[in-house]
């Protein structure tokens, strides 16, 4: 072996890779958005008007919304199941306090969401970081606890569009520029969530935590304490999301956003995301989630039954997974051959 | 182990409490022949899945798609059924095809090397849907009696449902692999510590497979005794069931991260979740109630063991 | 050297559960020291370095630094009093780049409190230049040798200009060379007035290195003082508190059969063409240095890699690639390099970590028998003299020379033909150490043959029959007993071989 | 080896315990269908028992539809001087009901009032129920027949269809391309008022009216919202929807009413008033129809308690009273009809509240 003599350029040649990775992975995405749109926009021109864009982003934009915190979550190797449920808590009572104060100003009552969803988070963030309990198994039992609340809170009863103010239905459907104000909202919280995540040291230590728990602790990084924040702001989102929720289709019960975490755990690893932390991006979750949302909305548009579109989101959720995993198996065989190149 | 222990005879004392208040509240029908019998049915199909879960999860894997394959193989069962094949010839090939699932699961976790939870989530979305392409949304219930009245009657002179005497004897022999056979030892050693399995000269691999195949092949027995049980071949059959298995699993005192658990444990969880949920309708509580108890036990589940154990060297370091 | 130490312990005390770890441990690091702090397994270094690290807290007595008592809430507050930890095993981020592994949670800011990139790589290679090292900043962790794991680390440490830096065992992973780069460090930091805390089961570099040691024995203060007037038998006697007879007790034997047969096995990018031969009696010992593929050829050739060339025979039969079922089936055993996540399971008992490798043979069909199962292991535990209080207590609770005992009874109950033993003392106490020696030479005596890896030249020299030199993933020299010197391993380990 | 074996030995012992003898197929299973035998006579003239213990069993507790239904139940129960108590699954898969309906016959109730999730999967519990002497109703959504007494059908499937298309007809102005926005594909009354849709525009007087997609929204506001959409974009010339189901009616006029499709495009479907008031009283919707649930629910309590007093036993042509709403028959296949529903305009969608 002359590794001495070929160490540069193959550690460049490494190095490029890794950095590219991520960046290949989100491509990747965009790639195969593109192959699930301009076909159909083939065969049926509507597609890509202008009012089908939006819809599909407004489609997206809720579950990206949620991605962008399961992200957070599942980057410290934990996962927040609970926030389908946390949806509906935020949704219903959001709607309800609406309903009941038909003067409260709409951020306020938008406010009142997002604090519905914080507690929730920080129920969750509470015994996963201070009980030392598996997050999958708490915010498995919180998802079922949420949504008990939530029916026994709505007692059967629905909020209607006309209980709801006309600012808040505007909401979900003004636009400032020709996009939708939902839109914006999930966009501002993307790019927001990205730049605490890539340079910020609290963000960057989310990584830490996800990559090597042990070595956090052994850093002085306040673990349970990173890990309470992600799971609060978990649950600070998808109340936003609930609020938003309300705003979009103006008809709420109790049973808002049931299974929704499913939808979401995909999007975040379509998007790239480990499963098991320590990488990933808030951008690639949100375009996870818009890849699956454009594909049901291909599905209709192309008339194909709405059964298979279960059976493609799960295929393309196992093929995302395999990618990233052959992806790692060629950046490992890379970085192999590039050790030992310690010595000067 | 200890703790383990102690966290099964806390199962079996929360059950005679359950049962003794629900002698108590409901004038003696909690536990009488009649309602034990629609309990046993009611738990059945969870019963009989978390056996074989029981196994994946002390491997420190999980199967999540356990429940979309009861749908798949339900909704074979109605296409099959439909096409004009015999029952004798559609039910092996279900289990076979749940196999298969389960194969598929495996494959993709000890060849590629996924992660279970990511395979079964998408696995639950994919064979979820092909349970969908195959049945569409049409319920086939056109069944002989002589087979859905395996669902609705008991075995004749007792009040036992033949679905639970199916998983009892199953339990047996799942609890003889996991306890008392070297393959249940290798199944320990596995989820306790993989690489250490593997130097021993244990094929990870390989039990890890079978294991998926026998959680595929025990969902789709699963999903043959709810689909005659309701004589309701539908894709939609179970769906949601995985949560509630695992949730049984977990009560049970098996540890998430694998190593940890006994079969027995997991039974007293099967039916303390069912019994305690029988017990809830029988008093008239609302539905909600239900779900909140549901989610309550299992963050006690967890919650309990990381206690005593605080508990525990509290009081050793007391003195 | 009057001056007040910059970190010290007084009187510490510290428990877990029922078993005192520390009890009323003093020590102090003077500004400009290297100081060695040595004991057996189990002594307490571990603890005592955790508290240090402010992982532990402790039950009594104080910490002090600078003069004064301070309590740390965890490792931040270590940090923020300017005490580094490079620990025994790498604590990297695999997922983050070499530099934010340097640098996390001290990343340098730039415009609004955001992260200087291109600062914090250009520091980091600065750091790295002062070690001697070209590694990539901007390159992962993950796939890093061990080696360059520890660099990191120790450019970690010196990234915050510590004024005390704890090295736990920095050189089990490294290179004479990379050995001798560190100590270059060590004495530039000392020359800045910090304080280094050394700890190594290897007395030579102690002695090189250090100017002052602490001992400590089962969790008590035992000795500190300088080590001018020490030698090294003297401090073994401190450390364990009595005579040691000979440590490396070989006996002669006269080589058998050909057992295990290597030929031009190659794993690419790993290791290539590796061939040779061990036979029945022989203690052959492969050595070289970390990352050279030692412990690479172990494990392909007990199938835990599958090799990408070549075979591997034992007693003339053809073992298939990638499977350790075949290997066990052979005859093979295998003692890995990594206790804890290779050799044990540390959850389970000491019976079923001792039966684990030999289910078959205690099932019949398919169902353990309980009674051979206890049979075996008491059987072990009596033959290797195993300290345990019972056969079901997880093997976890026992010390680290009584685990790797555990480890080896696993494959001796299965009396293999070829015993593969990667690192068999390693990290293990001196009394402990001749144990394993002397059953290792036994075994030898029975006709087992023996295939030794081990980064102790000593070792090597006191027990292989025949020494074996990979550099690079080659193999460059075969040395007969009578030949080997402890030069002629060592400059063939670095590639220097006298053609 | 092993696990090889203890997979066999798994995998034969359930074939062996459901494999019993020769071949059954589809065409050789004799179709044994019960039929309800009403062995006990009818007595118009008997009171009507006190204290009846009532069951009221709705596909899903917490939907609001139900809630409605639910009321006037629990008006009837105070009406006929029972006991009446809701319960029911939280969530609307088929099996979910059987539980509570073997609680019920455990709870030795005497009437068992149900709108079932699926025909099939409730109806073994349900003929168990009735072993045992409870009385089965069933409103909104049948069972099997032969699983229950007597079946309240809100309106006929003729009444409902023809109204259905009446209204869009005029919304859109009796000419263009219209679509059809149902529950599940499986629906029983959704299937069965598409087919009447399609004889009906089959008549002259809708020779202008072309149907050109029906689409399923699973009753679930989001996959309502995309199927809207999706609508929308394959048809462009779509100049109406008729959704006959709550969800997918509120879900697609809530689309509408925030995109540009709003007054281009006609809505009419099956909604309550409150639902429906903000988007009738934006334009988004002229008119739609609905019948009363909570008549419904009453209704259906009241003929319970008319079967367990004895007044009827669910043979064709019997009449009794029920309450406030007056005299009802029963018809063929023991079937009741509330009534024609009731079509919500601007104009008097401010007289409801449900």
């Amino acid at each position: 072996m002359t590794a001495t003599a070929t160490a540069p350029s193959r550690r460049t040649a490494a190095r490029r890779l890794t950095t590219r990775v991520g960046r290949v992975r989100e491509l990747g995405i965009v790639v195969a958005l593109a192959l699930v749109v301009i076909p159909t926009a083939i065969v049926n021109p509507r597609f890509v008007q202008p009012q089908s864009l939006r819809d599909l982003a407004l489609n997206a934009s809720i579950v990206a919304l949620l991605a962008v915190g399961q992200t957070l979550v599942v980057i410290t190797r934990n996962v927040d199941l609970s926030v389908g449920s946390v949806l509906g808590l935020s949704a219903f009572l959001t709607a309800q306090h609406f309903a009941d104060h038909p003067g409260t100003p709409l951020l306020a009552g938008i406010g009142f969401g997002v604090a519905t969803g914080f507690a929730c988070g920080l129920l969750n963030g509470l015994l996963v970081a201070l009980g030392n309990v598996p997050s999958l198994v708490v915010t498995l039992g919180t998802l079922y606890v949420f949504r008990g609340v939530d029916y026994a809170l709505a007692q059967g009863r629905q909020v209607n569009a006309s209980n709801l103010p006309d600012a808040l239905l505007d909401l979900g459907g003004s636009r400032v520029l020709g996009v939708p104000v939902l839109v914006l909202v999930t966009v501002a919280v993307i790019v927001v969530a990205a730049v605490y995540l890539r340079s910020y040291r609290s963000g960057r230590e989310l990584y830490a935590i996800g990559s090597n728990p042990e070595a956090a602790t052994l850093a002085g990084i306040p673990v349970a304490r990173r890990t309470l924040t992600t799971f609060v702001l978990s649950g600070l989102i998808a109340g936003l999301a609930g609020a938003l929720w309300v705003a979009r289709y103006g008809t709420v019960d109790a049973a808002a956003g049931t299974g929704l975490e499913l939808q979401v755990v995909a999007a975040v690893v379509v998007g790239g995301v480990a499963i098991f932390g320590g990488s990933g991006t808030v951008a690639g979750a949100a375009l996870g989630a818009l890849l699956l949302g454009t594909i049901t909305s291909c599905l209709v548009v192309l008339q194909i039954p709405a059964f298979w579109q279960q059976a493609i989101s799960g295929a393309l959720l196992l093929s995302a997974i395999t990618v990233d995993r052959l992806l790692a198996l060629r950046l490992a065989k890379a970085l192999r051959t590039t050790e030992g190149t310690s010595h000067a | 182990m200890r703790n383990l222990l102690r966290w099964e005879t806390a199962l079996v004392f929360l059950l005679v409490v359950v049962a003794l208040a629900g002698q108590v509240s409901t004038d003696g029908s909690f536990l009488s022949g009649g309602n034990l019998f629609y309990l046993g049915l009611d738990i059945a199909e969870i019963a009989l899945i978390a056996l074989p879960l029981t196994l994946v999860i002390v491997a420190g894997e999980i199967d999540l798609s356990v429940a979309s394959v009861l749908g798949l193989s339900s909704a074979l069962i109605g296409w099959l059924w439909n096409a004009g094949w015999s029952l004798e010839t559609i039910l092996p090939a279900v289990i076979v095809a749940g196999a298969l699932c389960g194969a598929v699961n495996g494959l993709l976790v000890t060849r590629l090397g996924l992660p279970s939870l990511a395979v079964t989530i998408g696995t639950l979305a994919l064979y979820r849907g092909l349970a969908l392409v195959v049945l569409g949304d049409t319920a086939v219930a056109d069944f002989p009696a002589s087979y859905t009245s395996f669902g609705t009657t008991p075995i004749p002179g007792t009040d036992i449902p033949y679905p639970i005497a199916l998983a009892a004897v199953l339990a047996v022999l799942f609890g003889i692999a996991l306890h008392a056979s070297s393959f249940g030892r290798a199944v320990f050693a596995i989820g306790a510590n993989e690489e250490g399995a593997r130097f021993s000269g244990i094929r990870v691999k390989r039990v890890k497979l079978t294991l998926f195949v026998l959680a595929g092949a025990v969902a789709a027995i699963a999903g043959i005794v709810y689909t005659f049980r309701f004589s309701s071949a539908r894709a939609d059959n179970g769906v949601g069931l995985e949560l509630a298995v695992v949730a049984a699993v977990l009560l049970g005192g098996v540890s998430i991260f694998g190593g940890k658990g006994t079969l027995f444990g997991v039974l007293a969880g099967v039916l303390l979740l069912g019994g305690l949920r029988n017990l809830l309708i029988l008093q008239d509580t609302s539905t909600e109630v239900l779900t909140i108890v549901t989610g309550l036990l299992l963050l006690v589940s967890v919650l309990a063991p990381s206690i005593t154990r605080r508990v525990g060297t509290l009081r050793k370091a007391a003195p | 050297m009057d001056r007040p130490p910059v970190v010290a312990l007084d009187e510490v005390s510290k428990s877990f559960g029922a078993v005192r770890a520390l009890s009323g441990v003093s020590l102090r690091l003077l500004p400009g020291e290297a100081h060695a702090l040595l004991g057996e397994n189990g002594a307490g270094k571990s603890t005592l370095i955790k508290t240090l690290a402010g992982v532990h807290r402790p039950d009594a007595g104080r910490v002090l630094v600078d003069g004064e008592a301070v309590r740390f809430s965890g490792p931040a507050d270590a940090l923020a009093a300017g005490i580094a930890i490079i620990y025994q095993e790498p604590t990297l981020f695999g997922d983050l780049s070499v530099a934010e592994n340097v640098f996390m949670g001290r990343q340098p800011l730039g415009l609004g409190r955001r992260i200087d990139v291109a600062a914090m790589h250009a520091r980091t290679s600065e750091l790295f230049a002062r070690l001697g090292v070209r590694l990539d900043p901007a390159r992962p962790a993950r796939g890093l040798s061990i080696a360059d794991q520890q660099l990191v680390e120790i450019a970690k440490a010196l990234s915050f200009a510590a004024r005390v830096i704890v090295m736990d065992e920095p050189t089990a992973a490294l290179s004479a060379h990379e050995v001798q780069r560190l100590f270059g460090v060590v004495q530039a930091l000392r020359d800045q007035d910090a304080a280094v805390l050394f700890v190594s089961h290897r007395l030579g570099e102690v002695f090189e290195l250090c100017q002052r040691a602490t001992v400590l024995r089962d969790g008590e203060f035992v000795w500190s003082g300088g080590l001018e007037d020490e030698t090294p038998d003297s401090v073994v006697r401190r450390m364990v508190g009595r005579e040691l007879s000979q440590l490396f007790p070989k006996q002669d034997t006269t080589a058998g059969e050909v057992l295990l047969s290597v030929r031009r096995l190659t794993r690419e990018g790993v290791f290539t063409d590796v061939s040779f031969d061990v036979r029945a009696g022989e203690i052959v010992a492969l050595s070289g240095l970390v990352g050279a593929g030692r412990s690479e050829v172990a494990r392909a050739v007990f199938g835990i890699d599958r090799p990408d060339a070549g075979s591997v025979e034992v007693r003339g039969k053809k073992l298939r690639h990638g499977s350790p079922t075949a290997a066990m089936a052979a005859g093979i055993g295998f003692v890995p390099e990594d206790r804890r996540q290779q050799g044990l399971v540390m959850d389970a008992s000491i019976e079923r970590n001792t039966a684990l490798a030999s289910l078959g043979r205690l099932s019949t069909f398919g169902l353990l028998r309980g009674k051979s199962e206890r049979a075996l292991a008491e059987d072990w535990a009596v033959k290797l003299r195993l300290r345990f209080a019972r056969l079901g207590d997880p093997v976890g609770v026992l010390s680290g020379g009584n685990q790797q005992k555990v480890v080896l009874a696993k494959w001796l109950a299965r009396n293999p033909s070829v015993l593969i033993v990667d690192e068999p003392t390693r990290g293990i106490d001196v009394g402990t150490k001749a144990e394993v020696h002397r059953l290792l030479s036994e075994l030898a005596g029975q006709g087992v043959a023996v295939l030794m890896i081990s980064s102790e030249l000593p070792e090597v020299l006191g027990m292989a029959d025949r020494v074996l030199v990979m550099h690079e993933g080659r193999l460059v020299e075969e040395l007969a007993r009578h030949e080997t010197t402890e030069e002629r391993v060592a400059l063939a380990a670095a590639g220097q071989v006298a053609s | 080896m092993k696990t090889r074996s203890l997979l066999a030995l798994v995998m034969t012992g359930a074939v062996a315990l459901t494999a019993c003898g020769g071949g059954t197929t589809k065409d050789s299973a004799a179709q044994e269908t019960g039929g309800a035998t009403n062995a006990a006579k009818a007595d118009p003239n008997a009171p009507l028992k006190e204290g009846l213990k009532i069951t009221f069993l709705p596909k899903q507790v917490n939907n609001p539809y139900f809630t409605v239904a639910q009321k006037g139940a629990e008006s009837a129960g105070t009406a006929v001087k029972g006991e009446v108590k809701a319960t029911g699954p939280s969530d609307a898969a088929a099996s979910s009901q059987v539980t509570y309906i073997n609680t019920a016959a455990q709870q030795r109730q005497d009437a068992l009032v149900i709108s079932a999730n699926d025909a099939n999967a409730v109806a073994p519990a349900l003929k168990t129920a009735r072993s045992q002497g409870l009385k089965v109703v069933t409103f909104d959504s049948d069972a099997a027949p032969d699983a229950r007494d007597v079946f309240i059908n809100q309106a006929t499937s003729d009444e409902i269809a023809a109204g259905q298309v009446k209204l869009i007809s005029e919304a859109v102005g009796g000419s263009g391309e219209i679509a059809i926005l149902s529950a599940t594909p499986n629906a029983t009354n959704q299937n069965a008022w598409i087919e009447v849709m399609k004889t009906e525009l089959a008549k002259p007087e809708y020779s202008g009216l072309k149907l050109v997609e029906t689409a399923y929204g699973n009753d679930d506001d989001q996959t309502s919202f995309q199927k809207t959409q999706g609508l929308l974009q394959a048809h462009p010339d779509l100049k109406g929807i008729i959704s006959p189901t709550t969800v997918g009616v509120a879900a697609a006029a809530r689309y509408l009413s925030s995109s540009e499709y709003k007054g281009k495009v006609q809505l009419t479907g099956l909604g309550t008033p409150n639902q429906m008031r903000k988007f009738v009283q934006d334009g988004t919707v002229k008119s739609f129809a609905l019948w009363d649930p909570s008549k419904l629910g009453y209704l259906a309590t009241y003929t319970a308690a008319a079967l367990a007093s004895g007044q009827i036993t669910g043979a064709e042509g019997e009449k009794y009273q029920a309450g406030d709403l007056g005299e009802y028959t029963i018809g063929a296949k023991g079937e009741v009809v509330l009534g024609p529903p009731t079509v919500f305009t601007k104009d008097n969608i401010d007289q409801f509240d449900f």
